[in-house]
């Protein structure tokens, strides 16, 4: 249906924080914590930037009300970068400007690792929910909340291996995509240590994502009896309607980029999905409390199903909640200071998010968590 | 008679003064605000894009306004620049060589690239006439965007390998460094962009135009845009300067590569900024600025990579502002109706002005 | 020896056989008329003789020299230099840039010495302008120099349409219907100037012409072609009397 | 009342005035001529009465409707035909389909192949090139299909600017006659020529015009010997 | 066998750009402009199909009708707003530019009223696939639909401008505006009509666009109307049987380029075949090479 998106967002964010504000008597003008987000909120990338936006407003709306973190409120600002590398610049240029201290971002990762280089210059504190290129997290002040992609491929490669789920596997991924060509590479390296054969490897790209029955047809002529599909839900809707068109039957196998396929795409016909098999750290019919009333507020807010960017951008601002309470920084330090502080306590807290129990961090800015592989049965994950 | 060519040389010298006046007076005021800081982040940012961009409506004015070709596949040889720019600078990241010569050879490297590949693109294609050679060129541009984003290139102890499908066909040894990871591009290029050297190649790149088009070949492109037929019956060689207002043009886009590639730390070859999308958008800088007019190309291009970055309060309505601005502009610059009504209004401003003098 | 010598040129469009065995010769110095009825084919020859159209059939040779064949830009450096019948000029170029556009192959200095401003720019330039104004003043439009050739009225076009031409220094000028849209006044003072650019540049000229009075006035010798065929060829007087012609063209 | 009748009528090109003020009159069944030099208004003139171009002041009035507010194409159907300057045939058209695209504004089929007769009768050239495209006629027959064209509305008024241009010697005599014939056969003719002794041969009355404004008016054959008019667009 | 079925799915495919490119350069032929908006009319009538037969659950049938009956007055609307006052400008790359303007923001309010999910769009077609050997070779309904509603697209268009006096109008009205109003045709609206058709068929192309490749965001349009407008030139820009070869030959070369040469290296290898063919027919497969005459 029609999200209502048109709520405009930093007005959502920092009406949420001015209102409790309000009600919470220590916030005086000038100590809240103000964070920034980054992702595209326009263009052919707009659902994941949104979704960021929205995962990350829920969350602060929640620590708000709380009474904010270590009793200081939290102002939020998002701003679009179109996917682009430049504009995620200027997009962070413009939250600094408007006074930011924290950033949540950026969505994607081309963008992501050209803001890291800034965030360095300024060593601010940088969190991004789901850039997963290696160098996302190239410097000491920039952590993910997300896999990375070569643990991604590694980790599917590992687990088919593993759990003998397949002979012959076919590849579908987007050959245009840092994320999916990312994954594509470890996994393919990693298949030549794994009992299974990779017999297909197809592309597509961004100018090139409606049609996907050559792909198809390879993958069903070179006797494939998985397809692993490295990719983001969207297309995979389109691969796994086209399949069904032409007959077609494999395992299917993804990882948290196929996410979403379950509510994502409106009007889907989730009954393809049967059987469609993925590692994420996320559900959204998961049913934990967390998830579950993370899920109502963020339908209820925006008319959608949260994916996994939005878990990821929810669990990002928790991350640096849980940072902040740690190293006790507070708003009117300097931004490198903060920085520092909310840096030492990367490695030192423990987060129980949506995506994923008990989350650690490395002082290299991964996230320690377990992928779990699930199956859809019944139109729902389960776990395998 | 000699009063006559006098004017004239000096009507244009003016003009040309005012233009390159306009860059210096704007690096000169931008350089007093930051050193005073009173310049936002943002604006800061954008400094170097500013001038990438430009540089790139000034090119392609060389070929839309002055050669009175389309083409839209100038983000292409900007990408070529780009790429091969980045790539000397990656390879070169560790030598003994100072960083301002790299940068130097950096740009040398990424106009003669673009240029060449103008050159060879140029060639066949020019014979074409209007929209179909636009169509080919936006072709030609999306295929290099296509070709960059499944190359992999890397060096170890054996020299450079490439490779069109991933990294494992590199056949590379242990040690080895991959440069250009196909879809994931270059990332770590060194950030030896400034806005001083931006600058620097704007007024280089204005230098080469301007005085290309006030010299016996730039006559000559134009006489070609004007009248082919005419053209041929007085003995000008079509095709050859075709092929050099083309290749300049696309040897300047390669600069403005160079510095596109500097200024960030990732450089990937997306839809969103060397595909067709940014094509067009070059054009509809030179557009906007009006075709052939040098000097608009400058302002229409940091008019409109401003304009949405100034938006951002909108939010969401960002970029719906923006695309109805771009129309009503359009309008206000190219309608008939709205021209005829600007000339009545400066016709009675200059009267009343006039009047008040006397 | 004649400057131009056309034998047996041939063309054809779909089944139109639009010039068929056309010879002509034209002595060096002289003032020659192509004249016939309205799509007898005479600009078609004019577009033959320059490279416009490739004859399919026939030989061209000027000054000796076989320019059969070849393209417009080498015809027009062997010396031949024309003007259109729909009128062709840079429109968006000054009036003086158009001849000086025409001096291009006669003045010459290098791209990098352009783009770099050497001094040998200002020189060249400086001629060029000299030389293009001496053009113009012979064709009264010194006063026009800067103005846009598109916003000359038709007459002044026309006229800038040959001094163009002239500036690439042809031996043999073809003029396609200079007086067409001209009235009676403004074709004599073509004829006039027409004349003097014959004597003050010693060319030969070759004219398609409707107007009587100017062919009459004017031409020493005379083609008619007629259905693409040569009807009459001879001296301008004779030719007019010719009853053939009279019957074909001129009407009584 | 004057079959067309336009009054002071001001025309601009943006900013530059074209005509300044013009106003003349042209009864049923007249041949009028229009005569000037080079630039001085008078294919500006034709366009504004054939709607082409709109005055900025002035009225133009035929039979008895102000044409300044009927759209410019509707003032076809009312009996005006113009032959333009430079042709303007459709290029890619052929000769038949760019005849035919003058009677346009016809619905009796069977009376526009009556027109088409007639047409191929005067311009024997153009039925034998009937398929022919346009662009590629030479610029006389090019001349002819325009004239060709402007008749197959079966105008009750044709204007004409400068028809004979481009024309052999005998076809402008053919063609100063069709306009004779035109106009025995009941069409008023307002004709813009540079041949102006046989525009004021053929003509009832005649208009000088210069830089935008009528300087002379009266009857052609007067005209014909004024000596002013002898010295400035006769050529004697 | 699969040679086959790869061939088939090209025609499908290529079908689907053959559709949109029809209306593309139906405008292009007439107007004399690129309307880079034309695929976002595409979306927006495939929105109003959505809208109405998935959201508020009407028939397939009203739904097309509405979304023809919206895009046609859309069309109308933008050409009277954006590109008519810009119709006399000295540079026809004036109205291009606009019609970028548009293309955006087309977009961009689908992306404010629709969101930036994608949707997966219901198809409205109901006939059967057709399966041939043994199921291996299988002809979608969407296909045989779409490539029916071509033809008789195409033979409709050929008619209507060779046949009828409208279609006449238009013609003239492409080559010489003035001279068309001198034979008493309304310009102004011919080109409305022009507009008119062109988005018409806009929306008839986006839904069955979307109903063979059924996902629907705000950007849907965009790549295909570039495809299309490929197509368009490939097939010679301005000729109506040409979109429909040049669709359906872009189409079998994008499947046949995946196939048999690099699915990574599909889009060059389009683009190459493109460039092969202007090279060596400069004015596409059934342009018209007009040699201006001197
Ligand atoms: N490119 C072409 N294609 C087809 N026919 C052509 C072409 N060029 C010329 N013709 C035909 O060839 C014949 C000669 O044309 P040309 O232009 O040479 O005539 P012309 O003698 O110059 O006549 P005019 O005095 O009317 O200008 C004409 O009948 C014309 O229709
Ligand atoms: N499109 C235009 N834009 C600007 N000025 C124009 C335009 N058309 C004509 N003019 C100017 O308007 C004036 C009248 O031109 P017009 O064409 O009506 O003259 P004319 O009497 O028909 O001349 P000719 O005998 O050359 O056909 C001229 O000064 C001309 O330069
Ligand atoms: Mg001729
Ligand atoms: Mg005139």
């Amino acid at each position: 249906g029609c999200g209502n998106t048109d709520n405009g967002s930093a007005a959502t964010g920092t009406n949420a924080a001015t209102e409790s504000a309000a009600a919470s008597e220590s916030a005086a003008s000038g100590s809240v914590f103000k964070i920034g987000g980054i992702g595209p909120t326009t263009g052919g990338a707009a659902v994941y930037g949104l979704a960021v936006q929205h995962g990350a407003e829920i969350a602060i709306e929640e620590i708000n009300a709380a009474g904010g973190i270590n009793g200081y409120q939290v102002e939020f600002k998002f701003q679009d970068d179109e996917a682009d590398a430049e504009k995620s610049v200027n997009a962070y240029n413009a939250l600094k400007d408007w006074g930011a201290q924290i950033i949540d971002g950026s969505t994607t990762s081309g963008a992501c690792i050209a803001v890291t280089d800034k965030t360095k210059e300024d060593n601010m504190f940088q969190i991004t929910p789901s850039g997963s290129a290696v160098e996302c997290v190239q410097y000491d002040n920039n952590f993910r909340v997300c896999f990375s992609n070569p643990n991604q491929g590694l980790a599917s490669a590992q687990y088919i291996g593993e759990n003998g789920l397949a002979e012959k596997i076919a590849v579908i991924y987007d050959s245009s995509d840092v994320y999916s060509s990312g994954i594509y590479e470890k996994f393919v390296k990693e298949a030549e240590n794994q009992p299974f054969e990779v017999v297909a490897a197809e592309a597509f790209t961004a100018d090139n994502k409606t049609d996907f029955s050559v792909q198809l047809q390879k993958a069903k002529d070179a006797g494939a009896d998985m397809v692993f599909l490295p990719i983001y839900y969207q297309e995979s809707a389109l691969i796994l309607t086209q399949a069904a068109a032409m007959g077609y039957a494999p395992k299917w196998f993804s990882c948290d980029g196929m996410d979403g396929i379950l509510g994502g795409v409106d009007n889907f016909d989730v009954s393809l999905t049967e059987g469609v098999m993925l590692l994420t750290p996320f559900a959204a019919d998961a049913t934990d409390d967390l998830t579950q009333s993370f899920v109502t507020k963020y339908k209820e807010k925006y008319g959608d199903t949260p994916n996994q960017f939005a878990a990821d951008s929810y669990d990002a601002i928790y991350v640096i909640k849980a940072a902040i309470e740690k190293s006790g920084v507070t708003p009117d330090m300097s931004v490198s200071d903060i920085c520092d502080g909310m840096k030492a306590a990367m490695t030192e807290i423990t987060v129980d998010g949506l995506t994923g129990n008990g989350m650690t961090w490395t002082a290299d800015g991964e996230a320690n968590k377990a992928p779990k592989a699930v199956v859809i049965e019944n139109g729902a994950y389960k776990a395998m | 008679m000699k009063k006559l060519s006098n004017k004239k040389i000096n009507k244009t010298f003016r003009d040309n003064l005012i233009t390159y006046g306009m860059v210096i007076a704007a690096y000169v005021i931008m350089q007093i605000l930051v050193s005073a800081g009173s310049v936002s982040s943002l604006i800061q940012g954008l400094l170097v894009p500013l001038c990438t961009y430009a540089i790139l409506a000034v090119s392609l004015n060389l070929t839309v306004g002055i050669l009175g070709e389309l083409s839209l596949g100038h983000a292409g040889f900007m990408c070529i620049g780009a790429f091969t720019s980045a790539f000397f600078s990656k390879v070169m990241e560790n030598s003994a060589m100072p960083s301002g010569l790299r940068f130097f050879f950096a740009i040398m490297i990424g106009a003669f690239f673009a240029g060449v590949f103008g050159l060879l693109i140029g060639i066949p294609v020019l014979r074409l006439k209007g929209d179909y050679l636009a169509i080919v060129t936006l072709a030609f541009g999306e295929i290099i965007k296509n070709l960059v984003n499944i190359m992999f290139v890397g060096r170890d102890e054996n020299g450079f390998h490439i490779s069109f499908t991933n990294t494992m066909d590199l056949n590379m040894s242990e040690d080895g460094d991959v440069i250009i990871k196909g879809a994931q591009g270059i990332t770590g290029t060194p950030h030896d962009s400034s806005f001083t050297i931006g600058i620097v190649l704007l007024l280089i790149t204005l230098f080469i135009v301007l005085n290309l088009i006030h010299s016996r070949d730039g006559r000559a492109i134009m006489a070609i845009r004007d009248n082919t037929i005419a053209a041929e019956s007085v003995g000008i060689h079509i095709t050859k300067y075709k092929l050099m207002a083309f290749s300049i043009s696309a040897a300047l886009a390669g600069v403005a590569g160079v510095l596109y590639a500097h200024n960030l730390s990732t450089l990937t070859a997306l839809p969103k900024n060397f595909g067709y999308n940014m094509s067009i958008m070059i054009l509809v800088f030179v557009v906007l600025g009006g075709i052939g007019n040098i000097r608009g190309s400058i302002i229409a291009s940091v008019i409109l990579t401003l304009l949405p970055e100034l938006l951002r309060g909108l939010n969401d309505y960002r970029m719906l502002i923006y695309s109805i601005v771009l129309i009503v502009m359009m309008l206000f610059n190219w309608a008939p109706k709205c021209i005829e009504w600007r000339e009545k209004v400066a016709a009675r401003f200059k009267k009343s002005v006039k009047k008040e003098a006397e | 020896m004649a400057l131009l010598e056309a034998k047996n040129l041939g063309i054809s469009f779909g089944g139109l056989r639009a010039v068929d065995d056309f010879n002509i010769k034209i002595e060096k110095g002289s003032l020659y008329g192509l004249i016939g009825p309205n799509g007898a084919g005479k600009t078609t020859v004019f577009n033959l003789l320059t490279g416009v159209y490739k004859p399919t059939e026939g030989i061209i040779t000027l000054d000796g020299k076989d320019v059969t064949g070849k393209k417009t830009i080498e015809i027009n450096q062997a010396g031949i230099a024309r003007t259109f019948q729909n009128i062709r000029l840079f429109k968006d170029l000054s009036v003086i840039d158009n001849v000086k556009v025409g001096l291009h192959n006669h003045m010459s200095y290098s791209t990098v010495t352009g783009i770099l401003r050497l001094p040998k720019y200002y020189k060249v330039e400086k001629q060029m302008t000299e030389e293009a104004m001496e053009l113009l003043k012979v064709f009264g439009l010194e006063e026009e120099a800067e103005t846009l050739a598109d916003n000359l009225p038709y007459g002044k076009q026309r006229k800038l349409e040959i001094a163009r031409a002239l500036a690439t220094k042809p031996k043999l000028l073809l003029l396609d219907e200079p007086a067409a849209g001209m009235n009676p006044n403004e074709t004599l003072e073509l004829m006039e100037t027409i004349r003097f650019v014959r004597e003050h540049f010693d060319m030969t000229i070759l004219l398609i012409e409707h107007d009587m009075k100017l062919v009459g006035g004017i031409c020493e010798e005379l083609t008619v072609l007629n259905f693409g065929r040569v009807l009459c060829q001879g001296k301008t007087s004779d030719v007019l009397n010719n009853p053939e012609v009279i019957k074909a063209y001129l009407g009584e | 009342m004057a079959m067309l009748e336009v009054n002071d009528i001001k025309v601009y090109y943006g900013m530059i005035q074209a005509i300044k003020g013009v106003s003349f009159h042209v009864d049923e069944g007249e041949v009028i001529a229009l005569i000037g030099a080079n630039g001085a208004g008078k294919t500006t003139i034709l366009h504004t009465v054939s709607g082409l171009l709109t005055p900025k002041e002035g009225t133009i009035t035929f039979e008895g409707q102000d044409l300044v507010k009927i759209p410019g194409h509707k003032i076809v159907s009312m009996g005006m035909a113009h032959v333009p300057e430079g042709r303007r045939v459709f290029a890619q058209l052929s000769v038949l389909q760019n005849l035919m695209m003058g009677a346009y504004t016809r619905k009796d089929k069977e009376e526009i192949a009556q027109t088409l007769e007639t047409v191929f009768d005067r311009f024997p050239r153009l039925k034998e090139r009937q398929n022919q495209m346009a662009g590629t006629l030479s610029g006389g027959e090019q001349q002819m299909l325009a004239m060709g064209r402007a008749l197959m509305s079966h105008p009750k008024i044709i204007l004409m600017d400068e028809p004979s241009m481009g024309l052999s010697p005998i076809f402008v005599n053919e063609i100063f006659d069709i306009i004779q014939e035109v106009s025995k056969s009941g069409t008023t003719v307002l004709l813009v020529e540079q041949n102006a002794k046989k525009a004021l041969s053929i003509a009832d009355r005649a208009y000088v015009l210069e830089t935008g404004k009528i300087v002379l008016e009266g009857k052609a054959s007067d005209l014909l010997n004024n000596d002013s008019i002898k010295k400035a667009y006769l050529g004697e | 066998m699969s040679f086959i079925s790869y061939l088939i799915n090209g025609i499908s495919l290529g079908s689907v750009y053959a559709l949109i490119a029809l209306g593309y350069t139906m405008v292009y032929g007439i107007a004399k402009m690129l309307n880079f908006a034309h695929g976002d009319v595409i979306m927006v009538g495939a929105f109003i199909t959505y809208t109405m037969c998935s959201t508020m659950g009407l028939s397939p049938v009203i739904g097309v009708l509405a979304a023809v009956i919206a895009c046609t007055l859309l069309g109308m609307a933008i050409e009277k707003v954006a590109y008519k006052p810009l119709r006399k400008a000295s540079s026809p790359l004036a109205v291009l530019i606009t019609a970028i303007g548009v293309s955006y923001l087309l977009q961009n309010v689908a992306l404010l009223i629709f969101g930036a999910n994608a949707k997966a769009f219901t198809s409205v077609v109901s006939v059967p696939a057709v399966k041939l050997a043994d199921g291996q070779i299988n002809i979608t309904g969407e296909t045989i639909v779409t490539i029916v509603t071509c033809l008789i697209i195409m033979a409709g268009l050929m008619l209507f401008i060779n046949k009828t006096k409208a279609g006449q109008a238009m013609l003239a009205v492409s080559e010489d505006k003035g001279a068309a109003q001198l034979m008493g045709i309304n310009v102004d609206g011919t080109i409305a009509l022009t507009f008119a058709i062109g988005s018409g068929l806009a929306a008839v192309a986006g839904v069955l666009l979307c109903s063979a490749y059924p996902s629907l965001t705000p950007y849907t349009g965009s790549m295909p109307g570039i495809k299309a407008f490929v197509a368009a030139v490939f097939g010679g820009i301005g000729s109506i049987p040409g979109a429909l070869i040049g669709g359906i030959l872009l189409g079998i070369i994008e499947i046949f380029g995946k196939a048999y040469i690099s699915s990574q290296m599909a889009d060059a290898i389009v683009f190459a075949v493109l460039i092969v063919v202007l090279l060596v027919k400069p004015a596409g497969l059934f342009g018209k090479n007009i040699q201006e005459k001197v």
